[in-house]
């Protein structure tokens, strides 16, 4: 079966062949496969040595310092040990978190353990554009809130917080701030410099990077405390162990270079796409986005295809496009996105909703594709359907 | 994921549309449930000659419809009103969580076979 | 430089190369590259198969049940989830924990880090060969022991521990069992069926497959329970959240897929090399083995060179061979190894060993190499020392 | 991982073995703290003709033994008296936690040049 045209970059990305050929070097008898830790051969020591190569790319993105960097297996586990080390460092300090209701399931769920064990969690309510308002973040903030979690950018209508603002309200309250920039780094400019931000989590395999890599974000000064989730050995300043991965590490960096040094003209480009694929979508009757254009990063299209059923449209779009209907998720049933629900769409609204994401290796030929099959597929389903 | 029969029957349905002549016309689920179907068929002598639908759902319901709409065709009132969901499912081989597009289909059946003394 | 023979293969093993082939085909856009968790189009259904292929490749060397395999980022992660999962799990049954002295750190710091929250652990000694006593253990469990960790091979002398007597007494007394088994599976034959084991740890890059991937082995009949510890989406059936790493996972199952197969030929290589080079060795005077080779897993020696600095010999070993002291480890300092002082050695004893394990790209003509430099390198330090 | 100049007088001694002429030989360390470092030399007027060391411990001792005696040969023992461990840490730039070996030498060197009105 010749593969569809991509268009699920929210999901994961491929890896950027000349990532993979960095990663390549780090596997065979042939490569410097030692182990970083291994202090006493060569074999270590060059190991060693592109993890802090890597350490410095990944900083350098989000203009951080290399002993800010740790490494982590992803951005769900980045978020957890954000999320439940700083709540274990400051329990005695408050039992309050402050997150928002469209977080991915990798912040929401931790929050919901932190419940179970006691904490008090704020769910922010976003408006229809999926914005948090900034008001309802000074309000609900306690003299018990140890941590707010806001994501930077959303996982399935691509909007942009503004965590300049919420980080300044964070700090005015002497509150840890994280971050999950998972969606938002290599993509948009994220500079640590300019945003108060104590911990942020980032990941691999959204920025053409390998997947079972990431890494969070740790702020030195001042020093955010936290408390490691994973014991053993002591790696990574004792804030998270075991053996570090080499290749995955080595193809994260060289993915993060990579990606700040593409990000001027792919940003101009996708957002070309984007506003290529959405010009000929809107010649539709009843298509709207869901979000906004405004607040979005570039690629990044999410759209309700009114009556007209979404899993239908997708299945039928398969032989041609590969995209989905909203975050990639772990059951068979499509379940209504609740990240659209959020934005005051109906259950039935959110299914029939697609999120289309352009990337690095969709063409103008792609999308000119991808635009009539669409309208193609959504009149033919319109055109069969009692409702139209 | 659909299996193969499921998807043929999605992707290249022949009995949907209008059906202008109609001598039934029947209708189940709702826009609220996500899902309708409806079928319209003519008949002549007792015979179902021609069955066309109109779908909205999820590929299950759209393959149902078109499997019941092949189904229908060329046979009595009295031999469709036998039809069983069973028979829809075990042909599509519907997973279980898309049961309920053959038991929608077997009231739509149902519905249409069952002469209630009025032509709709 | 050209790189020295290694001779470290507890320390990290090379990706086979028909394993890092395998790897290659999940990672670049021609390649399957799609999320295991996008359902709706074909780039994941082709990795989510890759992802259950490997899960029978790593099920079927141990014996083990697909649904039982629970990936994880390695096997530091893995023993994490066993402990901190099962204790947290029967938090309300009791808060007594039996492990070994002679563990790897990834279980001694998860205890330690029960410790400080009011669990209670019992490290049981163990004899000059490295064994645990079985009546030790007896009278080590309580009423409100809740687990028993003892590991399979031990990372440093390479002895096996007679985990199906332990885990017929810890079945005896309905308490669950956990075996860290990092550094057997892929190595000796290890089989569930066999074995009453609830939880097993596995390791991918010690056995020729990738770092930062391995699994929790978590036995279904009867089902062994514990609490998830990274959350996020309900990867895993729950038990572990976060993206699957296709090329890792395909790694993982393609490299315990061909230990299987070279098990039975390469033990006895293995077994044969490291007979070598201890006949060679034991000429020279004061040389001893820590541990025993009788209970030891093929391809390990560890030596202790009597009166004879360890970092020195290393070092001098250096353009030649790449070997250790003992576990990789993350400081600068050369500490002695707990693991060796516990058999009985001194400190200086214990700094004066060294760890040499052979692997599966080391020949015999290597072996010759390393044993000529030994004994010219152990004698040459011999000879300018005031102790000789 | 040490740096060139530790591993270069580690590796490739030259000032090593016994030295059957000793006009004095002096011993710092022990086996229980894991290095011993016993250098002899030959004096003839007041100059160190030859030195010779013997040295148990990590290759930081080691290159500082050799370093030591390449130090002395050549130099009156007035000179050498006024020798600073300083200088041994900057010339094999012995990275803090191995300054020891420095120190060692520096006692070394001043047990050698303490002439104490016997010959050893
Ligand atoms: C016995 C044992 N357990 C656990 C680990 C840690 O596993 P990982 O390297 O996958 O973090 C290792 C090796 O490092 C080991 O040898
Ligand atoms: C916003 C956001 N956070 C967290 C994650 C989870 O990260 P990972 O896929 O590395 O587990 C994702 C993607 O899956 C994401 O989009």
């Amino acid at each position: 079966m010749k593969h569809p045209i991509y268009l699920d970059y929210m999901a994961t990305t491929p890896v950027d062949p000349s990532v993979a050929e960095v990663m390549w070097r780090y596997l065979t008898p042939t490569g410097e496969f030692g182990n970083p830790a291994s202090i006493t051969h060569v074999y270590g020591w060059r190991a060693k040595e592109a993890v802090e190569t890597a350490r410095e790319q990944v900083a350098g993105l989000i203009h951080a310092e290399p002993n800010e960097i740790i490494w982590t297996s992803g951005a769900t586990e980045s978020n957890n040990l954000a999320i439940k080390g700083v709540t274990e460092f400051f329990q005695e300090k408050g039992k309050h978190v402050i997150t928002c209701i469209t977080e991915h399931k990798a912040v929401l769920d931790p929050c919901r353990y932190l419940e179970k064990k006691g904490y008090e969690v704020t769910y922010l309510p976003v408006n229809s554009r999926g914005l948090i308002n900034l008001e309802q973040l000074q309000q609900a903030i306690r003299s018990d809130t140890v941590l707010i979690s806001i994501m930077h950018v959303n996982n399935e209508i691509g909007v942009i917080q503004d965590i300049v603002k919420v980080g300044a309200i964070a700090k005015q309250h002497g509150i840890l701030f994280h971050v999950d920039a998972a969606q938002s780094v290599g993509k948009i400019a994220v500079d640590v410099q300019q945003i108060p931000v104590d911990l942020m989590s980032l990941a691999s395999h959204k920025v053409y990077g390998p997947k079972g890599i990431g890494a969070l974000y740790v702020r030195r000064k001042p020093r955010a405390r936290l408390t490691p989730q994973i014991h053993g050995g002591g790696h990574e300043l004792g804030l998270r162990s075991g053996t570090l991965a080499t290749h995955q590490i080595a193809g994260m960096g060289a993915a993060f270079a990579l990606a700040q040094s593409l990000m001027p003209t792919e940003s101009i480009r996708l957002a070309h796409l984007r506003d290529l694929l959405w010009q000929q979508l809107a010649e539709l009757p009843s298509v709207t986005i869901n979000g906004s254009l405004q607040h979005c990063i570039p690629g990044m299209l999410n759209i309700h295809v009114h009556k007209t059923d979404g899993e239908s449209l997708i299945t039928a779009l398969q032989p041609t496009l590969a995209i989905s209907s909203g975050s990639a998720c772990t059951s068979a049933e499509v379940e209504p996105s609740y990240v659209l629900t959020a934005l005051g769409l109906t259950g039935e609204e959110a299914k029939n909703s697609l999120r289309i994401c352009v990337g690095r290796y969709t063409t103008e030929k792609d999308i000119m594709t991808a635009a009539t099959c669409l309208k193609e597929k959504i009149q033919w389903l319109r055109g069969m359907s009692p409702l139209w | 994921m659909y299996n193969d029969a499921i998807l043929k029957h999605f992707h290249e349905p022949s009995h949907q549309g209008p059906l202008p002549q109609a001598s039934m016309i029947a209708r189940v689920g709702s826009e609220m449930d996500g899902r309708i179907l409806e079928m319209a068929i003519t008949v002549e002598q007792d015979a179902i000659v021609t069955a066309r639908f109109k779908a909205h759902g999820c590929p299950a319901t759209i393959a149902s419809a078109e499997w019941v709409a092949t189904y229908l065709e060329g046979r009595s009132l009295q031999e469709a009103q036998n039809f069983q969901s069973a028979q829809l499912m075990a042909s599509l081989q519907l997973p279980g969580h898309k049961h309920y597009c053959a038991l929608m289909a077997e009231d739509l059946v149902k519905q249409l076979t069952t002469y209630d003394g009025e032509e709709s």
